[in-house]
């Protein structure tokens, strides 16, 4: 056995790991999800909104890393949809805009189709530019965004009213891929409008640990990579989902799955590695 | 000469740069030298591809083991550089294609005199010695003496706003916007337009014989007479396709008879002369074709349903999800807040010889915009009106309109706002696709009961991609090779999709395996660093999984610190930070000492040999 | 024959009869295409009911060899196998090619060619661009002149011509790099360095716990610099201090490896994901297909 | 040595401020909240100039806050404090002192403007053009006080240096003028002690061990092309290696992923062989291109490890995702691995699976110790100084926050010395 262990063929790590990661994929398996101090901030600070209290939705991420932050996207989008938010979308990366279109079909105009576009929902569609976008709307939104991402006029738009600067939000909700995104959403919305803008964020794995220099002052909640956005997912179902939640809103559990048992098996094999090196340790002595 | 020009070349390269990192003049040299540097790289192609060439066609001639893999190589790089080059199948790019438009060679000098617009102007000096806007320098001449400004040919909206942005001054501008519409007065209404460019008169659409003879009034040059005839003769070419699965009753709505005509029992489509993207886009979606959907009362749900059921079976889910997709379509209330919207009030902007007139009269503050004018609100019987059509009335979208002009002001902006309300809401085709889709995803539907919901809908889009089809083939390629090299379809794109993207992905995907097997097997606390190396790993990846947070969640919030996403943080927030500014200050050290031993040509190893 | 040899034969016969069936059955790794004005765009099953998109014999085709691009490289998990090898010498071929095409029509045409010499491109490849010169084009004549000494190295003599470009190339970059990195790096990383030992803000007062991480932060920043002292051994002193720092640097990696491990599973779950769902048809997450009756929707494979 | 300084340094600064503290007036009282006049009364005195040492394409505005506006500390806000005067509202004319004007800004004063009782706002404009600029002071709502406007237009002019990055020159001439004086010393003769670096020894080890296995040695400079710096080290170790490797009489393949990569490396090799006196053993066939596609690079690369399994691999470049993938391959095939890169993302992998990595600096410093000419080691007490610079910059900052804070907690004066001299340190000099 510890001979066996000893000299292992590492072809058997990789079978491991192949299992470990196709048997959940292909029985769809899902796992319960902890909720962590981020994921569950994020939810508050959208949850104690009010009715009808303006949010700025800003998709900055690409199909490239959909698998990561769409199931985040719809998250969020589903949140706000029960809580009756007034949803503005926003995008600094050219394709955002389909994110957005993606979140509103799959989410709106699915399972809240009594939300009116203009009145409790507008995407404000792409802008070039990335942080001089920012910089630019966090005193004057009108400034850039004369239009919608339909071409109509901003002022044709009912649920515009009063809404002159992300200041006028009463939260900023950030998924993005990399650059521009909630770095410099951090850097030039939150940072010098401390009292005026909150931002909360999901963002990918490479990301992540490059914003926690921000949590908590400047960023009171942040989703990491596709853990995070099962955690938030998990949040929002205990308290929405009803009894059986459609698959769409698992996206993140259900990719969850494969993450959660190979990182399982690689703590198993770290112990293992260890327990098989101080085995030999001690006979050495001997 | 071997060794010293290039060492001098090298220390002078880089200082000059280092130096021009602190003159404002000269800030942007560092870009300029990284596209110098892309440029050099791509030609070095040459010397990496030709030496891959050279490589395996050796090892294929010699037949060296495994020399069978060295021709797949080749054959692989070799097509893969053909389909490229080539850019094979690729469609010629939309927006330079001028879709619509029929182009007759001319050049610049060649624009007859009678098509120079002049006006009063002066071309402002600017400090920084700006040239003037490329787009129209050929086009643009300024005459200081008799203190004039001419345009040769009729001046585009682009190369307005460029002259525009050439300098601020009200005077300049306002000198801009008259040469523009004084330039624009024998365009026929923009359909005639010069593309310097391209070198190119071009007319927009059908030419008929007036507007020829328009165009041949303005100048008796035998040139300008020639390409004016010859845009003539290409615009009267006639295109036609054949659209199979078209219902014979379908009839082209009258406003559009002219545009195109339709021959319903051949299923055959012509047109005269090239097709604009606005006729394409009337031709293919039009209300008079496939009609709005309006919303369902209860009654008519309850009927289509029952219809639906004589076809076959309907379950309960499919029938919840049947009510949920009608729910979406929208409502009197809806289209009611769209017009009143549209009538508001709007504040235009001026025109720049409006504010320049107003400079003149020794106004103080001049502002940008008008004043808005007087919103419009809807009265009761447009209310009424709008309420019938929601319930179905007015199958003729035009009466309606009139309907609402006869019951009070109905401004063009509200006309407008109501014919894009029209596009942006679904047909009944679309309608009940949307309908089939949602009961599919519950469960089946026969045959029947797909025909039903699926036909009309069948015959929007084969009626719209006849017109696709028309509106290309009218069309004379302008610029074959302008296309995107990758665009869809491709052979190159397909390479790409299907060869090159699976297989580096895939090797990207291997790490996964190797990660397993380098913590299974370096992850051993052999010492004090690797015990922390392995600790903080081990920390973090527990993080990641439920268990972790589960094994410390019962922690009291006094040591809540000792949470393990708390952990994380911290870890990521000090430990981690701390060492990656280190690692980051020392590189940034590394780096600059390795480049000044390199300036310095104290480090000259890669420089090579003093011989040949 | 080996007996091994033998035993993967049968197995893979198998794996391709299963398949076959499969392929003609269920029309597993079929995959749809909309062409409107003449260009391809993706489909699905979906748009498919009503014609705006078809099967597209291409695609599928596509999917299938994907696939076997996919396995055959993650047999060399296994051991090297002619598979692999054929899929290395096929992505060696394509990627080069791939880099030199955009190299071609993305450099070399638009930062080169039309830069010179404008009308060329704009009449050719670039409708787009003007016919006329930038203000210093001219400039570009000097990647053209070193672009031709470097090529000068396929001349039988004069090799050593080509090392001028080369030193020009490093030369730059060593100017470029210096002042970038002192700018962006060394000073930056300082800045964001300078942290107060006493977090004190009017609201919240004093926060302990902030005031001890920045301590901590400052600590490890300075550990860490010393370990990469080369000037002093690493004896007394310096030696305990430099061994803090490789510990900072250590919990560090540990820290990264960690983080990494979940993207590069993810990657591996993407992988999978295609086998099973765009090839195998097995799962269908995202709802592409049509669940009852693939056929009926598919008349190319005789449904 | 140089530390004693230092502290005695930061202990004058400390006492210095410290004293200067006391002796500052008072802090910055919270406004009588409450009462706000509606709209405020206007700022004053407005003026614009060009920006100083710049590119010609910036103007700065100062003008005194409205005398409604005051400050009003996070504190206040909380408890329900109103600003009179939300932020100032800037507008631009480049058509004339009648406009139209346009809005450029919206900008609130922080604390230190409050202490000077004036603001400065930069503004990006166009070199050489004329503009006009004017300012009111916003009041709660929508309401805007009168404006008030510069007479004569403000034109900008570019001068010859970037004033902006003078301190930067100067950090720069500093850190060089080190090396040089290092290296010029180390021409005369000086002799520098420098510590040693585990794995160097392994260089020659390594191909030593490749030679009596009668196997190549493997050198991998990384993906990136040569306007990287870390391939330009890479290349120089390279240098090293080849000419180890000449001596021995072993066998080099240098697989690149970039042509010139191939090109630099040919050259250096020769050279390499020419100065072990073996040129005829060079083989230019050893040195060649195969793909700049990243994971192209590396299937080709782990292909041919596991077939011709070099007894030593050598990864001395810029590395990313494939490192991991390049040095399990070279474990499996039990090959001595030496790997140096300047990609902190990568180090932990490398790190976890190679015998030896030089570490970021480390793996600069490789090739001068390599090199074994004196002078390249004297670049190395240059960059120690470099270091020293660092550790000083970052006690003295630290000094002068934790004093600020301490300050600020002791007499409530968030606007006091100490902040001002860390604010200089980090938004002037480290800017």
């Amino acid at each position: 056995m510890y001979e066996f262990f000893k000299t292992l063929d590492r072809r058997w790590i990789f079978l491991l790991m192949a299992l470990a990661v196709a048997t959940p994929i292909l029985l769809e398996l899902q796992f319960p999800e902890e909720a962590t101090g981020l994921a569950q901030a994020v939810f508050d600070e959208i949850d104690k909104l009010e009715e009808g209290d303006p949010v700025l939705l800003a998709f900055d991420f690409d199909p490239a890393s959909e698998g990561e932050l769409g199931p985040m996207a719809t998250a969020f989008t589903r949140h706000c949809c029960e809580k009756k938010l007034k949803m503005y979308f926003m995008a600094l990366w050219p394709v955002g805009p389909q994110m957005v279109d993606d979140a509103i079909n799959k989410v709106i105009r699915a399972d809240f189709p009594t939300l009116i576009y203009g009145q409790d929902y507008v995407n404000l569609g792409f802008k070039s530019g990335n942080e001089g976008v920012i910089k630019v709307i966090v005193t004057d939104l009108r400034g850039l965004y004369t239009t919608d991402d339909r071409g109509t006029n901003i002022n044709e738009i009912p649920m515009m009213k009063g809404i002159n600067s992300v200041q006028d939000f009463k939260l900023v909700i950030n998924v993005s891929a990399g650059y521009a995104g909630t770095k410099e959403w951090v850097q030039y919305a939150a940072t010098p409008y401390p009292e005026k803008i909150r931002l909360v964020a999901g963002c990918t794995g490479v990301q992540a640990p490059l914003l926690y220099p921000y949590i908590p002052e400047q960023l009171p909640g942040l989703l990491g990579a596709i853990k995070g956005a099962a955690e938030y997912e998990k949040l929002v179902i205990e308290k929405y989902g009803g009894t059986d939640p459609d698959p769409k809103y698992l996206e993140g559990i259900r990719r969850m799955g494969p993450q959660l048992i190979a990182h399982l098996l690689m703590i198993a094999l770290i112990i293992a590695g260890n327990i098989i090196f101080f085995i030999e340790k001690s006979r050495e002595r001997r | 000469m071997k060794r010293t020009v290039p060492l001098l070349i090298t220390a002078i390269g880089g200082f000059v740069l280092i130096v021009a990192y602190f003159i404002p003049a000269t800030e942007s040299w560092g870009e300029v030298a990284a596209i110098w540097f892309d440029v050099l790289a791509s030609v070095a192609f040459i010397l990496g591809g030709g030496n891959l060439l050279r490589v395996h066609l050796q090892k294929a001639s010699d037949r060296k083991p495994g020399w069978g893999y060295s021709v797949i190589t080749l054959l692989a790089f070799i097509l893969m550089l053909f389909v490229g080059l080539t850019k094979w199948g690729a469609p010629p790019a939309v927006n330079q294609e001028f879709y619509g438009e029929t182009f007759a060679e001319l050049a610049p000098a060649s624009l007859p005199d009678g098509l120079v617009a002049t006006v009063e102007g002066r071309l402002p000096q600017r400090q920084d010695h700006r040239w003037l806007p490329a787009s129209v320098r050929v086009q643009f001449s300024h005459d200081p003496l008799a203190g004039t400004i001419s345009f040769r040919g009729w001046m585009r909206p682009n190369q307005r706003n460029d002259l525009l942005s050439y300098k601020e001054t009200l005077e300049w501008r306002c000198a801009v916007e008259r040469l523009y519409t004084k330039s624009r007065e024998s365009s026929l209404g923009g359909r005639a337009s010069y593309y310097a460019d391209h070198r190119s008169l071009s007319f927009r659409g059908r030419m008929s014989a007036e507007d020829r003879d328009a165009l041949l009034k303005i100048s008796g040059d035998s040139q300008w007479t020639a390409t004016v005839n010859s845009i003539y003769e290409r615009s009267q070419r006639v295109t036609s396709v054949d659209i199979p699965g078209l219902p014979p009753t379908l009839r082209l709505p009258d406003d559009l008879a002219g545009a195109a005509n339709l021959d319903s029992q051949r299923g055959r489509l012509e047109i005269t002369g090239p097709m604009t993207a606005a006729q394409r886009e009337a031709l293919g979606r039009n209300w008079q074709m496939f009609p709005l959907a309006r919303p369902l009362d209860s009654a008519h749900r309850a009927a289509l349903l029952d219809e639906l059921r004589g076809l076959g079976p309907i379950t309960a889910e499919q029938e919840t999800a049947f009510h949920k997709t009608l729910d979406g379509s929208w409502t009197a209330s809806l289209l009611r807040t769209t017009l009143e919207e549209a009538g508001k009030g709007q504040e235009q902007d001026k025109t720049n010889c409006e504010m320049f007139a107003e400079l003149q009269a020794g106004i103080t503050d001049i502002k940008l915009k008008k004043p808005p004018g007087p919103d419009v609100p809807l009265t009761e019987a447009h209310v009424g009106i709008i309420n019938r059509f929601t319930e179905g009335e007015f199958e003729d979208l035009v009466a309606f309109v009139a309907a609402m002009k006869g019951a009070g002001d109905f401004t063009s902006r509200q006309e407008d706002a109501f014919w894009t309300f029209v596009e942006k809401n679904p047909t009944v085709g679309e309608r009940d696709r949307e309908i089939a889709v949602r009961l599919l995803r519950e469960g089946p539907l026969n045959a029947a009961q797909r025909d039903r919901l699926l036909s009309e809908m069948r015959a929007q889009v084969a009626w719209r991609k006849g017109v696709g089809e028309l509106f290309v083939a009218a069309h004379d390629v302008k610029y074959p090779w302008s296309g995107e090299y990758r665009a869809q379809g491709t052979p190159f794109w397909w390479l790409y999709e299907y060869a090159f993207k699976p297989l580096t992905a895939t090797m990207f995907a291997m790490l996964a395996f190797y990660v397993a097997s380098a913590a299974f097997r370096a992850f051993r606390a052999k010492n004090l660093e690797a015990t922390l190396l392995l600790g903080t790993a081990f920390i973090i990846l527990l993080g990641r999984t439920f268990a972790g947070v589960w094994l410390t969640a019962w922690l009291p919030d006094a040591v809540s610190g000792l949470r393990i996403e708390k952990l994380t943080v911290l870890i990521m927030q000090v430990f981690n930070t701390a060492g990656s500014r280190a690692i980051m200050i020392g590189i940034a050290l590394g780096i600059a000492s390795t480049s000044l031993k390199v300036l310095l040509g104290v480090d000259r190893s890669y420089l090579g040999s003093a011989e040949e | 024959m080996k007996r091994e040899t033998k035993i993967w034969i049968v197995v893979l016969a198998l794996a391709g009869v299963w398949l076959i069936y499969r392929a003609v059955t269920v029309g597993m790794g079929s995959d749809y295409v909309s062409i409107t004005d003449g260009r391809a765009a993706p489909a699905s099953a979906w748009d498919a009911l009503t014609g705006q998109g078809q099967w597209s014999l291409s695609r599928t085709i596509g999917v299938w060899v994907a696939a076997f691009f996919t396995l055959s490289i993650f047999s060399f998990l296994y051991k090297d196998n002619p598979f692999y090898k054929l899929a290395e010498s096929v992505v060696v071929g394509v990627s080069a090619a791939y880099w030199m095409v955009v190299g071609f029509w993305t450099v070399l045409v638009p930062n080169l060619i039309a830069k010179l010499y404008p009308p060329a491109i704009q009449t050719w490849a670039m409708p787009g661009l003007s016919r006329e010169h930038e203000e210093f084009w001219f400039t570009y004549l000097i990647p053209l002149v070193l672009a031709i000494m470097l090529l000068w190295r396929l001349s039988p003599r004069g090799a050593w011509i080509a090392r001028w470009p080369l030193a020009f190339i490093i030369g730059t970059t060593a100017g470029i790099r210096l002042v970038g990195f002192i700018h962006a790096d060394f000073l930056s990383q300082i800045r964001n360095s300078v942290l107060s030992l006493v977090e004190y803000d009017q609201i919240d007062g004093f926060d302990f716990w902030k005031s001890f991480n920045n301590a901590l932060l400052i600590i490890g920043v300075l550990c860490c610099l010393v370990y990469f002292f080369f000037s002093f051994e690493h004896k007394g002193l310096v030696g305990k201090t430099a061994r803090l720092g490789i510990g900072f640097l250590m919990i560090t990696f540990g820290a990264a490896f960690g983080y990494t491990v979940m993207g590069r599973i993810a990657l591996l779950a993407i992988r999978l994901e295609f086998l099973f769902n765009d090839w195998l048809w097995l799962i269908d997450p995202t709802g592409k297909r049509i669940a009852e009756n693939v056929s009926a929707i598919m008349p190319a494979l005789g449904g | 040595m140089k530390r004693k300084e230092l502290l005695a340094a930061c202990m004058g600064l400390i006492a210095l401020g410290s004293a200067t503290a006391a002796l500052e007036a008072m802090a910055l009282q919270d406004a009588a909240t409450g009462q706000v006049a509606d709209p405020p009364r206007p700022a004053s005195s407005l003026t614009a100039e060009d920006h100083p040492l710049d590119g010609g394409n910036q103007i700065d505005l100062r003008w005194n806050l409205s005398p409604d506006d005051s400050y009003v500390s996070a504190k206040a806000r909380k408890e329900g404090a109103v600003k009179a005067v939300p932020h100032y509202v800037v507008q631009k004319s480049g058509k004339g002192a009648t406009g139209p004007f346009e809005d450029v800004s919206r900008i609130a004063p922080d604390i230190w403007d409050y202490q000077r009782g004036s603001m400065k706002l930069t503004i990006e404009v166009e070199r050489g053009e004329p503009y006009w600029f004017r300012v009111a002071a916003a009041g709660p709502g929508t309401s805007k006080s009168e404006f008030i406007q510069t007479t004569e237009a403000t034109v900008a002019q570019r001068e010859w240096f970037d004033g902006g990055r003078g301190w930067l020159a100067l950090i720069t001439v500093v850190l060089c003028g080190s090396v040089v004086t290092y290296i010029a010393a180390a021409r005369r003769g000086m002799d520098l002690k420098v510590r040693k670096i585990a794995g160097l020894e392994a260089v020659d080890e390594a191909v030593g061990r490749a030679t009596e296995m009668g196997r190549s040695v493997l050198f991998i400079p990384g993906i990136q092309d040569m306007n990287d710096i870390q391939t330009v080290a890479g290349i120089t170790i390279l240098a090293r290696v080849a000419r180890t490797a000449a001596e021995y009489d072993a066998k080099v393949e240098v697989p690149t992923s970039r042509s010139l990569v191939m090109t630099t490396a040919r050259e250096t090799v020769q050279a390499a062989f020419l100065a072990a006196g073996r040129p005829d053993a060079y083989n230019e066939d050893n040195i060649y291109y195969v793909t700049d596609e990243q994971f192209g690079y590396v299937a080709y690369l782990s292909g041919m490890m596991v077939r011709e399994k070099p007894a030593a691999c050598f990864y001395m470049g810029s590395f990313f995702a494939e490192s991991l993938i390049l040095a399990e391959t070279g474990n499996s095939i039990g090959a001595i691995q030496v790997a140096g890169t300047a990609q902190p993302a990568q180090l932990p992998f490398f790190v976890a699976a190679c015998d030896y990595t030089l570490i970021g600096e480390e793996f600069f410093a490789a090739s001068a110790y390599l090199s074994g000419e004196p002078e390249q080691l004297g670049s190395l007490k240059g960059q120690d100084v470099g270091k020293l610079i660092v550790a000083a910059g970052l006690l003295i900052g630290c000094c002068f926050a934790t004093l600020a804070s301490i300050v600020f907690m002791t007499s409530g004066n968030e606007a006091n010395v100490f902040a001002a001299w860390a604010r200089f340190l980090t938004d002037t000099i480290l800017q």
